[in-house]
């Protein structure tokens, strides 16, 4: 029964800044905000599309996505009121897209409404999306958390350059979610209490909901599991021995669910050199004159052993993997080549391919130039840990390993003036995580191309970091862009992970690294999801009595 | 007086101005974007229109003076708004949070009252605790007493917060568990039950911080009152047959309590500083925490706004202290 | 005095040295400390000149404005025949030598991390090409000339007595030959039983090496002791300047002979039976003088004209100069 | 002069200090203590010859070395990847002590000179003292970030990433320290060159130069030199405090601050980790203090007359 | 002065050490004296002969350590303060025996009224009302000689010239007319046009108050006006004491003798070369065995050197009594000291 569970508690300790998904994307402002604003449709655990605001999923078989794929009809469900008790319409939706597509708005989701040529709104309940050209997948616009209906009555006077100081809206949005926000401290805590108005009178069973930032994934962790001050910790990532320790505290456990995110060392396809120009440094220009050689990064991946740095670094929140893609289920490759550490083996191609330690330093040498690398990453100590190893592992076949460690805002600004971001990779190898949004690997394999190199032309804002160009790639990838068929569309999907993993090793993936909360045993019909919001299905939850 | 103080004043603007400057352009070339906190699933011409749409990309100058009309014209507009329901801002555009979009200042008056709290009664027990120990140390010099105090207050400003706040939590929070670990900031006082709440969960930042100013305060009353216990007044008031109460809590410490007191309040700014530390610790929101919040995501309006608060703290509590030092000491008041 | 009078190495022309006050808002220039307000005299080659008078009347700044210790605000200064305010740096260092001081504070006046040798020598390094035994010698015979013991070269200044400190003070001040000291209370800081050792080895050395004099000091016995003539100055400017036993037997500004009779003695018998002139009130602030004579607020003799015109120093009877309406009738 | 000075010895006023500093106990405890830690971090590796970065490269071994408690081959133990703590603690106290001194010493360059110049010429001290007031005003941590951003990379490309963090730090800190120094150094030199020794030496003809260098240098000695022992001591805090916010040293590069950092997300299960680079930290901090309290006694003639 | 009178303060072989780290100082060996009522007793003696710390200790002022009286009597009216418990010291303090120090600038607190510093005294000892204690401050300013007394009430001792504050602290020392004032060089820190002012206030209070004092002083010439016994000291002793006209007149004591003839007269004939006192005045570091001026005496001889000579009437009367002296040397005949 709605609200007859009193107050819920939830813990992230990324605290909220904004409930408005277009506005931030940071993946904590977007989980809170599915509380209150909700999309068309969302991503169940396993990855498959489920109606929220809609009436069903519209596909080719019900006639929702047409023939040609061009466009897709949706259909709202009948009745629905937004929490302050106006009814939801076709328009609500248009004008999101066109809040999120206005060109002085600074969307931070407008790449879900690529594509769009226009949307009708024939009646207050159907929506048609009308695409540019035909689009084998069309769900991205107004699915999953990260694009939900905002409130045009609410939003209108936010369009655009407005946006940004449109500070109530943002804070407080009226939404069809089960909650509905009561008090927001930025970058502190949201209380929120049940929507009078949500569609099932039933849920949610909790009353209010207070969610609190701040502190570090360890203190969160503790709270639930330890203190039990908290019913709900997101992200407690932490390191396995800690796990244990907590998880031995019995007030609550650990939830985790594998999704798309990918702890990988990415090789540097060109000379990172300081000798060179600026300007030329780590561009298309100069080839690496150490990486060209496939069998020296085959050997860098076979000499590293991932169940080591899952046991060290992540424990039930990882786990090895050899792609890039390793989920869903039907778009991940069996490879499993990389999993066993092969030392001799990395030796052996080491000296296939000419380095040998010629002078007993304990380093691999040829031409009288030692094999010597830099390898970078963002501050953080498992990162730090795996460097280590790494490096430890590296120095046993013969490399001479430098670690680099850099400010995450920095690494990951992206400011063209700083040379320490991932995309200038002034560096031989670099580490970080990177996944795809929603279930879709389309985009994701595209960033591979040749054109999306970084470098000075293009304010190295490119995402192929690794500067990798295969013609065979980029002709793969636009096959993949005009094919619906599912079945072959994974099958592309793995030919190009493999392309990138185990046949050139220019990306060398990790761990899978999943998402790894805290639940308190006090919560029931809590289900975790990698593919949307963790709170997706915050309107079932209830106290255990 | 009042012309020092004036004077003061007016020195302190072109100081304010330049430190503001200094400020903009330092946190300015800081490397880091407010991009970096994004997802790489957002793609870059995605984020460039993000960029655009902070007015980020505007040239730093630009930004600088829109910032500084807004620092010292339009927030006190639209705090005189909110304070008489008058219309001065008219709409004007505020200094805006590039991370939560909201005004900064809202941001920060949000976070004042927990920082005020907890510093506030952390400095006034430091305070309370650090006078009697400090006067009494210097009266019994050398006795056991005074260097027992000295082995605390060194113990007190030698030992990093750091250091003894994750002891303290991880002994008293986590093992005994008679504190929470997680400040609640939406908690008020009500009633007796959120009273005793409050009192729990400002009891380990408190004694820590507490601890660290008693530490240096004790250290300066003592060196104070060392300094006046030898002064020719003090053997006059003996002479005089004064009892060595009245010696010391009246003459001795009126003396001793001068410079003091400049020291308490030259140290009020400092303390916000150290709050960072004592914040990041107890997990408490206030505005420590949000410095740093923003400095990790690049937030420059926040961070150079909540930064140049801080100096113009310092440089107003710096004025206080001479003020004070006027008020207290007649020989400076009467020129 | 006599009729061929040896030429004056000192000539002191309407000195005025003054102390900018900064108040108000802008820390604006709203008056001065007129420490020192036309001062004139001059002290002849081989003379003690007594420099006489209350604490912050400006006797040390005098002595420090003639050295050009400070920067006088107007006024000449010749001494040796050179202007004084008006060298170049350079040509002042020059000059240095020539002029020399020492100081009322013993302690305060000698650097405490330096040996007694290196006190000593280093004017004799800052204006000399000697070798570093030369200059050694002549720390030794500097030391010799003082009294002190050449034991004592490398020992620092803490270890020594009051006296002791005052002897190394005057042999730095020897060690260049100068022609003139100032000598700026040389004796105050020091015990009685010390004061006569140092006043005498003054008097030897200024008999020795015909030493000239600016005797500062305001115990007015060892300033007829020592000093040929006397200046009694009050409030940054002087009252009188006469020979020294005129001015002891009969005073002829009323300050003076005030100053005079304060002073006790240490003779029981004429102690009972003296005369005391006692003054009302304190000392006017110099910074802000009284109109018309500078005396007038505590003049017992005190006459409408001296609280509207300010007496001219003038030579009331041979060789005597005194500022006072009383000994000058004529006003002007 | 009520004291008659013996005429024996010629005796050297530091010894004069020395002695003075004897008496005091927490001075010399707080000494001993230091050299002890000193001599930990300067000796100790050469006796404990393990590398502290080292890393058992058989995945095997590396993980059963992993978080060993104390044992006679790891006398503290080691930590989640198998390092040996002990040698880290060696290594890492090195670097806190030199970031300390050298620190220091910049800070104490820094604020002489400026006090000097500002005590010594009227006509600079408006601008410097204001200098110093801006500097006071504007607070230092995210000053610190600041600069250990923007010049990371440059000092790193001159003198290598190691040493250039070093460097950076260490400049970071200093420039951001002195201004205590000034404005002590600076009311000594105000109090000094009225001082009639200088006087003396003006009316000698030493030019400002050499008074500086002879007279108010070494006079300004005893008071710089207890700024020095407090400042040693301030910058050891602020290098862990710029670790504690992660922005300091990288992580294998261990100092007693980033020790302490990595160990506090440890701190549930191996409470040792915090507390032996806390403890270290704060000894030497005490002890340091300690020694600038009895150095600040001993220097103080004041109080060493009584 | 009634020559025979009971004395008010009598003082039997006071002794003080000082224990510092750096070793003892024997300050005051061994002093006796007696203040008769109405008696000015004037005290000379070169720097750090002890005449300060011998009146500290008189009253307890001394801190201890590293103080420590350690031996004598000191009587007044018939009370031994040196076994007086430390609460009736101090209710001695003030209202039995005033005190006026050296440096009036330092003396004074400089942040309380100069009213609420007279005042203080009254009420504790005197347990005066508040507007009682303020008349009887308007009183006592007046009588100092501060015009404008119940305004000046109101004003901190900054605003005071350093004449004016002596006299607030002679005011504060008369507040509760205490039967001895004990005035610790009090004229030193001031020019001479005002020292003649204080001299002359304390001889006009003389007067009308009539209580005995002991002036404490470098200037043999202040001693000479005001004075009518005086007692030199030397190196922690009491070398000549007497009447002042017989101590001045006939000097005993080589010491006195020197001092004299150190200091240049104001009038008669101006004499050639001063007569210094060569030599350094003695360490205390150990209890005397020896008379402490042998090493800088013209006449010492080997019996000084090993002998610390006992104090000796010079005028037939008893210690104390007349004039006596602490020396093993017999001056010449009283002439010839006169005109040395
Ligand atoms: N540097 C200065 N700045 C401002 N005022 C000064 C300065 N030096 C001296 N005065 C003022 O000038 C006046 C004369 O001072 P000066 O030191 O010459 O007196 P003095 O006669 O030597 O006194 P004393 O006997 O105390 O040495 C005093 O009022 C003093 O306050
Ligand atoms: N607190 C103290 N500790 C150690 N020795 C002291 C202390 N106070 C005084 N003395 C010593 O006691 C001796 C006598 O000092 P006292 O102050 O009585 O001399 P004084 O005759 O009053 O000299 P002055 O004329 O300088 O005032 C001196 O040798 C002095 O060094
Ligand atoms: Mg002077
Ligand atoms: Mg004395």
């Amino acid at each position: 029964e709605r609200g007859s569970d009193g107050e819920l508690k939830i813990l992230y300790y990324q605290a909220v800044s904004t409930l408005n998904a277009y506005l931030s994307s940071g993946t904590k402002d977007v989980e809170v905000g599915s509380l209150v604003l909700e999309p068309l449709a969302g991503f169940d655990q396993n990855g498959q599309l489920f109606p929220r605001l809609a009436a069903e999923i519209p596909t080719l078989e019900n006639g929702g996505v047409a023939a040609d794929l061009t466009s897709i009809t949706w259909k709202l469900k009948d009745g629905l009121l937004w929490s302050d008790g106006t009814p939801v319409t076709s328009a609500d939706v248009k004008f999101t897209w066109e809040y999120c597509t206005h060109p002085e708005g600074g969307c931070a989701q407008s790449a879900k409404y690529e594509g769009i040529k226009s949307i009708d709104t024939p009646d207050d309940q159907t929506v048609v999306v009308n695409f540019e050209g035909p689009k084998p997948y069309p769900y991205q616009p107004f699915t999953g958390g990260t694009a939900p209906i905002l409130q045009k009555a609410q939003f209108e006077a936010c369009l655009g350059a407005a946006a940004a100081s449109c500070t109530e809206p943002n804070s407080k949005p009226i939404g069809t979610g089960p909650f509905m926000v009561t008090d927001f401290k930025v970058n502190d805590v949201v209380t929120l209490a049940a929507n009078p108005n949500y569609r099932d009178p039933e849920k949610p069973a909790f009353a209010t909901v207070t969610v609190k930032g701040g502190g570090d994934a360890l203190a969160a962790a503790s709270a639930v599991m330890e203190t039990g001050e908290f019913d709900y910790a997101w992200n407690t990532q932490i390191n396995p021995e800690q796990q244990a320790q907590m998880a031995a505290g019995g007030k609550g456990q650990f939830v985790n669910a594998f999704g798309t995110l990918v702890e990988r060392i990415e090789i540097n396809m060109t000379d990172p050199s300081a000798d060179l120009p600026e300007g030329e440094r780590s561009t298309v220009k100069h080839p690496h004159p150490i990486f060209s050689d496939a069998r020296v990064r085959q050997a860098l991946s076979m000499a590293i052993d991932r169940n080591v740095l899952v046991e060290v670094g992540y424990g039930g929140a990882g786990r090895p993997t050899c792609n890039l893609v390793p989920a869903p289920a039907e778009y991940a490759s069996d490879n499993t080549g990389c999993l066993t550490q092969d030392i001799e083996g990395a030796k052996k191609l080491l000296a296939d391919a000419g380095w040998t330690d010629t002078d007993g330093d304990g380093i691999v040498d040829k031409d009288g130039k030692k094999l010597s690398i830099v390898y970078q990453t963002t501050v953080n100590p498992v990162r730090q840990d795996f460097q280590a190893l790494v490096k430890g592992w590296w120095n046993e076949i013969g490399i001479e390993v430098e670690l680099k460690s850099i400010d995450p805002g920095v690494f990951f600004g992206g400011d063209a003036g700083s040379p320490d971001t991932f995309q200038k990779f002034y560096a031989d190898v670099e580490m970080y995580a990177n996944n795809f949004d929603g279930t879709d690997p389309e985009p994701y394999m595209s960033q591979y191309l040749c054109n999306k190199i970084p470098g000075p032309d293009n304010q190295w804002q490119g995402e192929n970091v690794n500067r990798f160009c295969d013609p065979a790639y980029d002709a793969m990838v636009k096959e993949l862009s005009g094919t619906a068929e599912p079945a072959k569309r994974a099958e592309l999907v793995k030919k190009l992970n493999d392309m990138l993993t185990k046949d050139s090793n220019v990306v060398i993936p990790l761990v899978d690294r999943g998402r790894f909360s805290a639940q308190s045993n006090t919560i029931d019909r809590f289900i975790m999801n990698s593919w949307d919001t963790e709170l997706w299905n915050a309107q079932d939850w209830v106290r255990v009595k | 007086m009042l012309t020092f103080t004036l004077r003061r004043l007016l020195t302190a603007i072109p100081t304010l101005l330049l430190i503001s400057l200094v400020i903009f352009l330092l946190v300015d070339f800081a490397p880091g974007s407010p991009m970096s906190d994004i997802p790489l699933t957002v793609p870059p011409e995605v984020r460039q229109k993000m960029m655009a749409a902070l007015g980020a990309d505007q040239p730093v100058m630009v930004r600088y003076l829109l910032w500084l009309k807004q620092f010292f014209i339009v927030e006190p507009q639209y705090a005189l708004d909110a304070a008489f329901g008058t219309n001065f801002a008219d709409g004007a555009q505020r200094i805006i949070s590039w991370q939560s979009k909201v005004p900064v200042f809202q941001l920060i008056g949000e976070r004042l009252p927990q920082t005020l709290t907890v510093v506030g009664t952390a400095y006034l027990i430091g305070i309370l605790v650090a006078l009697p120990i400090g006067i009494y140390s210097a009266y019994r010099q050398y006795s056991w007493f005074d260097q027992a105090g000295t082995f605390f207050a060194m113990a007190g400003f030698s030992v990093p917060t750091f250091f003894t706040g994750n002891v303290l939590i991880l002994i008293f929070a986590i093992k005994l568990g008679w504190f929470p670990t997680i400040y609640d900031t939406n908690l008020s006082v009500m009633d007796w039950d959120s009273f005793v709440k409050m009192i729990k969960q400002m009891a380990l930042p408190v004694t820590v911080l507490a601890l660290f100013n008693a530490a240096e305060i004790s250290r300066y009353t003592r060196s104070s009152v060392l300094e006046n216990l030898n002064q020719d007044y003090v053997r006059t008031a003996r002479a005089k047959g004064m009892t060595e109460r009245t010696v010391l809590l009246k003459h001795v410490m009126r003396n001793s309590l001068i410079p003091v007191v400049t020291v308490i309040a030259l140290g009020m700014p400092t303390v916000f500083g150290g709050a960072i530390v004592t914040e990041q610790i107890f997990k408490i929101n206030g505005i420590g925490a949000a410095l740093i919040g923003a400095i990790h995501v690049s937030d420059l309006p926040t961070v150079q706004t909540i930064t140049f608060i801080f100096a113009v703290l310092i440089v107003v509590f710096n004025l206080i202290a001479d003020i004070l030092y006027g008020i207290l000491d007649p020989r400076i008041r009467y020129d | 005095m006599l009729d061929a009078e040896p030429k004056p190495l000192v000539q002191v022309r309407n000195l005025k040295m003054y102390f900018p006050i900064h108040s108000g808002l802008m820390r604006r220039h709203s008056g001065d400390v007129k420490a020192v307000d036309d001062v004139s005299f001059e002290i002849r080659q081989g003379e003690t000149l007594g420099l006489v008078g209350e604490s912050g009347c400006g006797k040390s700044t005098v002595g420090r404005a003639i050295l050009r210790l400070y920067e006088p605000t107007a006024g000449s200064v010749v001494i040796d025949g050179d202007e004084v305010p008006a060298l170049s740096a350079e040509a002042l260092r020059k000059k240095r030598p020539v002029m020399q001081m020492v100081f009322q504070d013993p302690q305060a006046s000698l650097n405490p991390r330096m040996t007694v040798a290196d006190i000593i020598r280093e004017p004799l390094d800052e204006h000399t090409t000697l070798s570093r035994d030369e200059k050694l010698a002549r720390v030794y015979e500097l030391m010799d000339q003082v009294g002190l013991n050449r034991a004592f070269a490398n020992r620092y200044p803490y270890a020594f007595s009051g006296g002791q400190r005052q002897r190394i003070g005057i042999a730095r001040a020897l060690a260049l030959n100068p022609k003139f000291i100032v000598c700026d209370e040389p004796i105050a800081a020091l015990d009685v039983s010390i004061q006569a050792q140092v006043v005498n080895l003054l008097e030897d050395l200024q008999e020795r090496l015909g030493l000239t004099y600016l005797f500062i000091s305001h115990d007015l016995s060892m300033v007829r002791h020592i000093a040929d003539r006397v200046a009694v100055m009050y409030l940054g400017q002087i009252a009188e300047i006469s020979p020294r036993d005129a001015l002891y037997a009969r005073p002829l500004h009323p300050y003076a002979e005030a100053l005079l009779s304060a002073v006790p003695e240490p003779d029981p018998s004429r102690e009972g039976a003296r005369q005391r002139i006692i003054l009302r009130g304190d000392v006017p602030s110099p910074a802000n003088p009284p109109r018309g004579c500078n005396f007038c607020t505590r003049c017992p003799k005190v006459m409408p004209i001296c609280r509207e015109v300010e007496p001219r120093l003038i030579e009331a009877e041979p060789g005597r100069q005194v500022a006072c309406h009383l000994v000058n009738p004529s006003p002007g | 002069m009520t004291d008659a000075p013996r005429l024996e010895k010629p005796r050297s006023q530091w010894r004069d200090v020395w002695v003075q500093f004897r008496q005091h106990r927490g001075a010399m405890a707080a000494l001993f203590l230091f050299l002890l830690l000193a001599a930990f971090v300067v000796v100790g590796p050469m006796i404990w010859r393990i590398d502290p970065n080292f890393i058992d490269p058989d995945p095997v071994k590396m993980i059963r070395l992993r978080n060993r408690p104390p044992s006679w081959d790891h006398p503290l133990g080691t930590d989640q990847l198998g390092r040996d703590i002990l040698a880290r603690m060696m290594f890492g106290g090195r670097i806190s002590l030199a970031v300390g001194t050298v620190a220091m010493l910049v800070a104490i360059f820094i604020g002489t000179t400026i006090g000097v110049l500002a005590g010594y010429f009227r006509r600079a001290d408006g601008l410097l003292m204001r200098l110093t007031d801006m500097f006071l005003a504007l607070p230092l941590l995210p000053l610190l970030l600041v600069m250990m951003m923007l010049f990371a990379e440059a000092t790193a490309a001159v003198v290598g990433p190691r040493l250039g963090t070093f460097l950076l730090i260490v400049l970071a800190i200093g420039v951001t320290s002195w201004m205590h120094a000034a404005r002590i150094v600076r009311g000594e030199v105000l109090a000094l060159k009225e001082r009639e020794f200088v006087l003396a030496a003006r009316s000698i003809g030493t030019p400002a130069r050499r008074i500086i260098l002879r007279h108010i240098l070494p006079n300004v000695l005893s008071p710089v030199l207890v700024a020095a022992t407090l400042g040693i001591a301030a910058a050891i805090i602020t290098e862990s405090v710029l670790s504690f916010l992660g922005l300091g040293f990288p992580p294998d590069f261990p100092t007693w601050g980033r020790l302490l950092y990595d160990g506090i997300d440890v701190i549930r299960t191996y409470p040792e980790r915090v507390i032996w680079p806390g403890l270290a930290i704060s000894l030497t901090v005490l002890s340091v203090n300690y020694i600038g309290d009895g150095l600040r006694d001993a220097l103080d003639p004041r109080i060493r007359g009584r | 002065m009634p020559d025979g009178a009971k004395p008010v303060l009598e003082v039997r072989g006071l002794k003080t050490v000082f224990r510092t780290r750096s070793g003892e100082v024997h300050a005051v060996n061994d002093v006796s004296f007696s203040l008769r009522p109405g008696e000015l007793l004037g005290v000379v003696g070169e720097s750090g002969s002890g005449k300060s710390v011998t009146m500290m200790s008189l009253i307890g002022l001394l801190p201890s350590p590293p103080a420590d009286v350690c031996g004598g009597q000191v009587l007044l009216g018939g009370t031994d303060l040196l076994k007086a418990r430390p609460e009736e010291l101090r209710k001695v303090r003030g209202a039995r025996i005033g005190f006026v120090f050296q440096d009036p600038m330092t003396s004074l607190n400089p942040v309380f009224t100069v009213g609420s510093q007279i005042m203080e005294p009254l009420r504790v000892h005197k347990g005066m009302s508040k507007p009682e204690a303020e008349a009887r401050a308007v009183e006592l300013l007046e009588l100092v000689g501060i015009p404008d007394a119940r305004k000046r009430l109101k004003s901190y001792p900054h605003q005071f010239s350093g004449g004016m504050r002596q006299r607030v602290m002679i005011a504060i020392a008369l507040a509760c007319d205490p039967e001895v004032l004990i005035a610790d060089e009090p004229t030193t820190a001031l020019d001479v046009t005002i020292q003649a002012q204080i001299l002359e206030l304390v001889k006009e209070l003389r007067q009308k108050l009539g209580m005995a004092i002991i002036w404490i002083t470098h200037d043999l010439g202040v001693i000479a006006g005001i004075a009518d016994r005086v007692m030199v000291m030397y190196g922690g002793q009491v070398a000549e004491q007497g009447p002042v006209r017989e101590v001045f007149g006939q000097p005993q004591h080589p010491y006195t003798r020197a001092l004299l003839r150190t200091i240049p007269k104001l009038s008669g004939a101006r004499e050639g070369r001063l007569a210094a006192i060569e030599g350094q005045p003695p360490i205390l570091s150990a209890a005397p065995t020896a008379c402490p001026f042998a090493a800088r005496c013209a006449h010492a001889f080997d019996r000084c050197r090993t002998e610390n000579p006992a104090r000796r009437g010079v005028d037939g009367l008893p210690v104390g009594a007349g004039h006596d002296v602490a020396c093993h040397w017999t001056a010449p005949a009283p002439s010839e000291a006169a005109h040395a």
